[in-house]
């Protein structure tokens, strides 16, 4: 008998603080009441999103919004959207996610915007009919491009070259693959993609990893870290082996954690974008949405940081990926 | 014993109760029903695995592959709707009985072999993910599964979301097992000691082996429903899902040893964290590091609710050292 | 010869694996990234002991790889804050043994099972440090890789580091009574009792032990690169309890060596690269691992069983 | 006059409810042989665990070589030169022979070294000194009950004890080992050793000890030299009760053959060729030494170790038994030895220990029902008039003649045509036995054929209408009811009757 009564007073404690369906965000166009902005990283495990985060302060600060951010620890599609339904409920006016699974994600943004809140995408996007905007700050195929043109540069357009990525399962790597291999076929035939190994974005695994691969394939020429960790990880295994001459290393990853292996002329460049300008103008975007000054279809956007952004269908393009070397790194601090 | 679980089980709704008044008192809109149903969609396959492996420690058990072969039974559903053109409830039969296959092989090295649960489970948890992952050389991925099936994680049924109903049935007929039928009373008996259990007649490697089945089956269903509200099926489904499920099962007052236990402690258990997850996220000042806050606490949480239980035996200790020395 | 049976079926799996290799994948034998593989390795050496340790004992800990990453963030942190680097490395190694102590006290002094004090620290700690660090890289002095050496005798060095810790454990637990006593405790706490050892003391010391050799093995990770990884060690507590169990070591206590150890630890660090080497897809490496580890558990029960069936 | 090693004054030791020692006085002269002598259940294991430290006391004083000993743990009395022999062999499974026996000779500091060849050379010695050819580096787990027996005593000498505890040494031992032993037990008694022999079988201690004392429901009883006391009079003193204990009388005469067994055979539990009949209403007591087989013939006729060879028929019929519950199907019931291993669940509650074996019979559709459980359970702790508080207090609550009571309840609800008992009296006190005595008299008369084991004569000889002998394995002779103790023991010993 004890047991069943243990059982209905948690219900009852339920149902008594059950007041009513949350009421929809009253965000009126234009008015000035304070937006909360909803910002979620892939994970927050990652040096990466920090920087981005950097941004997105300075943004709410600059533009008085109120600013939640959350996001799971480790990369983990089902956490992502757990978080996006809390804050359905929670009532916030908009949401802003970097999307580790573009399918999953979705799901859980069309709930939001069925409720009225307003959801862009940024770092890498959902579906197009689950969100109104996507802050590009490259798109897959700018970054695949990029990084196989860069790649092709510095092999003269042929020799072996070998992929260091996060896990076989991160979405946005997996359509990076798809590009760079889409790129290689057509511009770069002589260049030949020999492997592609996982280091779970760990930068000791990644060191490992690279180690391996220059001895397996010993006329490999370059190695392409795509995840942020493995940048230095791969450098590092380079300047291990002696071989910086020989093999090239270039990857995306944030110029800090890659300054000394730049300088010391063992990174050659480091793709990326400027993440803090990305967090800025994710916040930027978000709260213009909120407050209807962005609507649909618009062609251009001004940022107070950045001045003119166009937009490309429903992209706000940060700009081409930037390509970090010798020559600039040093100017930049995240 | 059983003065001991109560006793446990009161604390533990106590520390819900307290949970509630908390973040309804600090949170943003914590207690609407969206909310509370967003607590339930959240807590659906954590609470399943929590329920099918309360029996397994129950016989003195443990199975650390149950997040793995959620993550396989995943991934065959898709395999099985999309290249092979099955149904989605046909597909989905499928994606049990993989479940039901995965605990068939635990549960057979377990009894034939003789061999300690911890390490066989250990080697199965990274076979079966291994298998996942090799099966979708990596990065296929399922989706756009048909409306029918996504009903099952984000449709409603009667105003509930409709994975609270299964978990409602999964939840019956193991508390009812555990709990009403000679099975379960020989789960206890097991756990207590097994050698007792063989000598009064009980089929001990048979009701060892339906535990580690159940599991499999019950991981199958997780799979469905995890894939359903998400929407789509890759390699790391339910990557570290059993942990949080043996947390749940321990903080509902079940030992580890084997024995003492309850499904409804269990269930208590996967309330408290799933309640601590979603409450940590509405309290404007730790909203920036909830996940990584409500980790901490579960741990600390962990902890204390072990410490507490061995509270009255020290106790006793203590005061039995005591009246010795006085005389 | 019959004792060792266990430990010598591994180490022919090992060799046939080589000598694979040797055939088909030759430039795996190529020394600078082999002595690399072997210096990346040493760490992981360090940890596989301890986890074989508390094994013997008949305990288990799944927070080493939780400890191993906070033990070389903070060294990272001192180091990068100016502090002799000697300091540093005492501060690693003793709040490594600080956490096995916690460990310890809940475990022996509570009687708390370790399967789950463990799990509960290794969540506190990977998520505190999370908390502290948000996972951003810290950036080592100059002097700091390889201890100051040069970056061949530096990797030489880590693994004579390593190397030499296993002879010592080796060493103790075979000819130093704390070591039998281990055994002791593992095999048979009670007779251990009546024979004079105290069990909750020994299992006490062997997860302060297991604590400082996590900090120990961190500072070798350190050295190996200028920046601290705080997401390092993720995987590493299954990692070095896979090679104790492929090793021979017996989850029932009370057996196993630590050479036996080693050659489970280099069985399974090996199929990375091997498969590498020779082409096969990334995705196969996890199933090739449980399937190992599966192996040697079944090949534990059959042996067993076959003597037990005359003693049960 | 030889110095005193050991005097114990009226030294208590409750464990919860149930009270092993109420009160023991006991000396121990250096070159002495004294032999401890009582019932199973009289408290003689609990007064070794005192001794040697392994339980603390709860009131009255030891004192070793004249001096009181405050708080006595393992490692002190180790160091008080008291080395115990158990009858469960306290050893290291995975370790050698040459280890365990080291471990516990050495008293050595963390890190001290380990002298291997040493210890390999000091066991080979011990080993050879008491005959046993058990080599030193053999693991323990792979070594028989009484090779570990063995490797126990050498270790008692080993540690050149001044005060050795043997309890029931050749429970398990051979004949050849158990001379072995006997010489050993002189050796020491000459060096100047103290020796305290723990049995409860007559023979041996007339063989042996100098002096005996007497322990019944854990009191010391009485203390005499052996020259002054006979056997009759020790039984007597044993027991509490005249020897003509009356056994209640069998009513009835057997009815026809219910279980027939034709040359059983089975290597692991070292049966051979067992052949015996058991009729209807019948109690045959099976009767024999610690050791000759019959325990293990129990376990192939009720399934836990399945048979190599041989026929069962059961009522006439041809029975494969492979598992307890095909034992159950076929009618068999089997009340353990091990009670608090085997016997009943301690942490489960009485009711649920009771309905154990019948889960079957009383919940066909396998749904527990809570009243059907509580009608059977209580209907017996009435009819066995079980003391518990309460049929949902747990099993380990309970004395060891209730819980014995409560291991019975469970087979009787299974209504067997066969009923196996093992030791069904042992460790009880003595109102409990005569009230077992009468319920096994009752099941006779009610048609229900029972195989009684028991190694206390009286009670073999009292209540069995057919005595059957076993040794090493197999039949060593049937012998009528009433026969005199004696013949029984001397069949059982295999002496030239």
């Amino acid at each position: 008998m004890k047991r069943i009564a243990s059982f209905i007073s948690i219900l009852v404690v339920a149902l008594t603080f059950g007041c009513g369906k949350s009421p929809a965000p009253a965000s009126v166009a234009g008015s000035n009441k304070k937006i909360t902005v909803a910002f979620m990283p892939k994970s927050k495990g990652n040096g990466y999103f920090v920087s981005c985060k950097q941004g997105a302060d300075q943004a709410a600060k600059d533009l008085g919004v109120e600013l939640i951010y959350d996001g799971p620890t480790t990369p983990d599609p089902a956490k992502q959207n757990e978080i996006i339904e809390n804050w359905i409920t929670l009532g916030v006016d908009v949401i802003a996610v970097a999307c580790e699974n573009r399918d999953g994600i979705s799901t859980a943004l069309k709930k939001a915007q069925d409720k009225g809140i307003k959801v862009i995408t940024y770092d890498a996007d959902a579906r197009p009919d689950a969100r109104m905007f996507f802050v590009n700050q490259a798109t897959p195929e700018g970054i695949g491009n990029t990084l196989m043109d860069e790649a092709g540069r510095l092999c003269n357009e042929e020799g072996e070259f070998a992929i260091i990525t996060a896990s076989l399962t991160a979405a946005n790597m997996i359509a990076w693959q798809e590009k760079i291999e889409l790129r290689r076929r057509e511009k770069h035939p002589k260049m030949t993609m020999v492997a592609l190994r996982p280091c779970d974005d760990l930068k000791d695994k990644a060191q490992a990893e690279a180690t391996t691969l220059m001895s397996a394939y010993p006329n490999l020429k370059l190695i392409m870290a795509i995840c942020s960790p493995a940048v230095p990880g791969a450098a590092e295994a380079v300047k291990q082996a002696g071989k910086f001459e020989k093999v090239k290393v270039i990857g995306l990853g944030l110029p800090s954690e890659n300054k000394a292996y730049v300088m010391g002329g063992i990174t050659q460049d480091v793709i990326l974008w400027k993440t803090v300008d990305l967090g800025y103008l994710t916040i930027e975007a978000a709260a213009a949405v909120a407050r209807g000054e962005l609507q649909k279809g618009a062609k251009k956007f001004t940022s107070r940081k950045l001045g003119e952004i166009t937009i490309e269908g429903d992209n706000l393009l940060l700009g081409k990926p930037f390509i970090f070397d010798k020559s600039n790194i040093d100017q930049y601090n995240f | 014993m059983i003065k001991k679980l109560k006793s446990h089980e009161a604390i533990l709704v106590t520390l819900l109760i307290a949970e509630f008044l908390f973040f309804n008192a600090t949170g943003r809109r914590f207690a609407t029903i969206d909310n509370l149903f967003n607590i339930v969609r959240h807590s659906v396959e954590i609470g399943l695995l929590a329920l099918v492996m309360t029996p397994i420690i129950l016989t003195g058990g443990i199975d650390l592959s149950i997040g793995s072969t959620l993550g396989l039974c995943a991934i065959l559903f898709g395999k099985l709707w999309r290249d092979a053109g099955l149904p989605p409830w046909a597909a989905a039969i499928g994606a049990i009985l993989v479940g039901g296959a995965c605990g068939l092989l635990n549960g057979a090295l377990i009894t034939q072999l003789r061999l300690p649960p911890l390490i066989v489970t250990l080697g199965t948890f990274s076979l079966f993910r291994g298998l996942a992952e090799a099966i979708t050389r990596g990065v296929d991925a399922f989706t756009n599964f048909p409306e029918s099936f996504l009903f099952l994680g984000s449709g409603q049924i009667l105003g509930v979301p409709t994975q609270a109903w299964i978990l409602l049935a999964v939840a019956i007929l193991i508390w009812l097992i555990v709990h009403r039928t000679v099975l379960g009373r020989s789960f206890r008996a097991i756990g207590f000691s097994s050698e007792g259990a063989r000598y009064a007649g009980l089929p001990v490697e048979r009701r060892i082996l339906f535990c580690y089945v159940l599991a499999g089956l019950v991981a199958g269903i997780a799979s469905l429903t995890y894939t359903a509200r998400l929407g789509t099926a890759k390699a790391d489904a339910g990557y570290g899902y059993e942990l949080l499920a043996i947390t749940a099962v321990v903080l509902g007052g079940t030992s580890i040893f084997g024995g003492i236990g309850s499904v409804h402690g269990a269930m208590l258990g996967v309330a408290a964290l799933a309640v601590l997850n979603n409450g940590l996220t509405r309290v404007p000042a730790v909203m920036n590091i909830a996940s990584e806050l409500s980790g901490v606490l579960t741990g600390a949480l962990l902890l204390s609710a072990l410490a507490l239980g061995t509270l009255p035996k020290h106790l006793a200790a203590w005061r039995a050292r005591r009246h010795i020395s006085l005389h | 010869m019959k004792r060792h049976f266990r430990e010598l079926s591994v180490l022919a799996a090992l060799l046939l694996m080589l000598l694979v290799l040797a055939l088909f994948t030759p430039n795996f034998y190529e020394p600078q990234p082999l002595l690399s593989r072997l210096t990346a390795a040493a760490p992981k050496l360090i940890l596989a002991c301890g986890a074989a340790l508390i094994i013997i004992s008949r305990q288990i800990d799944i927070s080493i790889g939780s400890l191993f990453a906070v033990c070389g963030t903070c060294a990272g942190l001192l180091a990068a804050a100016k502090i002799p680097f000697a300091f540093a490395i005492a501060a690693a190694i003793g709040i490594g043994a600080i956490g096995g102590a916690i460990n310890g006290a809940l475990v022996a002094g509570l009687g708390l099972p370790s399967i789950v004090v463990t799990l509960a620290t290794m969540v506190t700690l990977r998520e505190a440090l999370r908390l502290a660090q948000q996972g951003v890289f810290i950036n080592l002095p100059e002097g700091a890789q390889w201890f100051g050496l040069a970056m061949k005798p530096g990797q030489s060095f880590i693994c004579a580091v390593a190397l030499a810790v296993l002879v010592v454990l080796a060493f103790a637990t075979k000819h130093l009574a704390a070591g039998r006593f281990i055994y002791a405790v593992g095999s048979d706490a009670e007779a251990a009792r009546l024979a004079g050892i105290r069990p909750r003391a020994i299992t006490f010391a062997v997860f302060v032990l297991m604590g400082a050799l996590a900090g120990l093995a961190a500072v070798l990770n350190m050295a190996q690169s200028p920046q601290v990884d705080p997401n390092s060690g993720r995987g590493l507590e299954l990692e070095a309890i896979a090679a104790a169990v492929v090793g021979g070591v017996a989850v029932s206590g009370g057996r196993g060596k630590l050479w036996g150890v080693l050659i489970g630890l280099l069985l399974l660090v090996c199929i990375g690269p091997a498969l590498t080497y020779a082409g096969v897809k990334p995705y196969w490496e996890k199933a090739i691992q449980g399937a190992i580890i599966l192996l040697a558990v079944v090949a534990d029960g059959l042996r067993s069983s076959a003597r037990k069936g005359l003693f049960d | 006059m030889a110095e005193t090693l050991l005097q114990l004054e009226s030294v208590t030791k409750h464990f919860g409810a149930v009270r092993a020692l109420k009160g023991v006085s006991f000396e121990l002269k250096a070159g002495e042989i004294h032999a401890l002598l009582g019932e199973n259940g009289a408290g003689k294991s609990t007064l070794i665990k005192v001794i040697a430290g392994a339980h603390s006391p709860n009131s009255g004083s030891i004192r070793i070589s004249g001096q009181i000993v405050e708080r006595l743990t393992p490692a002190l009395a180790h160091r008080l030169g008291i080395a115990c022999i158990y009858q469960q062999p306290a050893l290291f499974p995975d370790l050698t022979v040459a280890e365990n026996i080291g471990l516990r000779l050495e008293n050595l500091g963390l890190f001290q070294r380990v002298k291997w060849n040493e210890r390999r050379a000091r066991a080979a010695d011990l080993l050879n000194r008491i005959g046993a050819d058990i080599s030193p580096e053999s693991e323990v787990r792979s070594l028989s009950m009484p090779e570990q027996q063995l490797v126990e005593i050498a270790c008692a000498i080993g540690a050149g004890a001044r005060i050795v505890i043997m309890d029931e040494p050749t429970a398990s031992l051979t004949q050849k080992e158990q001379h072995l032993l006997f010489a050993v037990a002189r050796d020491l008694r000459q060096s100047g050793v103290g020796v305290i022999y723990i049995s409860h079988r007559l023979e041996e201690i007339f063989a042996l000890a100098d002096r005996v004392t007497v322990l019944r429901d854990g009191e010391s009883v009485s203390s005499h030299p052996v020259g002054e006391i006979d056997e009759a009079h020790l039984i007597r003193l044993m027991v509490g009760r005249e020897i003509s204990q009356i056994y209640p009388e069998s009513q009835s005469a057997p009815g026809d053959v219910v279980l027939s067994v034709r040359n059983l055979n089975c290597a692991a539990g070292g049966i051979k060729n067992i052949s015996l009949d058991l009729r209807a209403g019948e109690v045959v007591g099976l009767a024999g030494l610690v050791g000759a087989g019959r325990t293990e013939l129990a376990r192939v006729l009720f399934g836990i170790t399945p048979a190599d060879s041989g026929e069962i028929h059961i009522a006439g019929n041809l029975v494969e038994i492979r598992s307890p519950q095909e034992a159950i199907a076929h009618g068999i019931a089997y009340v353990p030895e091990d009670r608090r291993r085997h016997g009943v669940i301690l942490e489960l509650p009485v009711a649920a220990n009771i309905t154990m074996a019948s889960h079957r019979k009383l919940f066909a559709n396998s749904w527990l029902n809570l009243d059907r459980e509580r009608v059977a359970a209580q209907k017996f702790v009435t009819d066995l008039s079980i003391k518990t508080d309460g049929i949902d207090a747990p099993a380990g609550s309970l004395s060891g003649g209730n819980q014995q009571k409560v291991s019975l309840a469970r087979w009787l609800e299974t209504d067997p045509k066969i009923l196996i008992l093992d030791e069904p009296t042992q460790g009880v006190d003595v109102g409990a036995k005569a009230e077992i005595h009468k319920i096994i008299r009752h099941l006779a008369a009610r048609g229900i054929a029972v195989l009684m084991i028991s190694s206390d004569l009286p009670e073999a000889l009292g209540m069995s209408d057919r005595i059957v002998v076993m040794r090493n394995g197999t039949i060593a002779a049937a012998l009528p009811g009433k026969s005199a103790a004696p013949a029984v023991m001397s069949a059982a010993l295999g002496a030239r009757a």
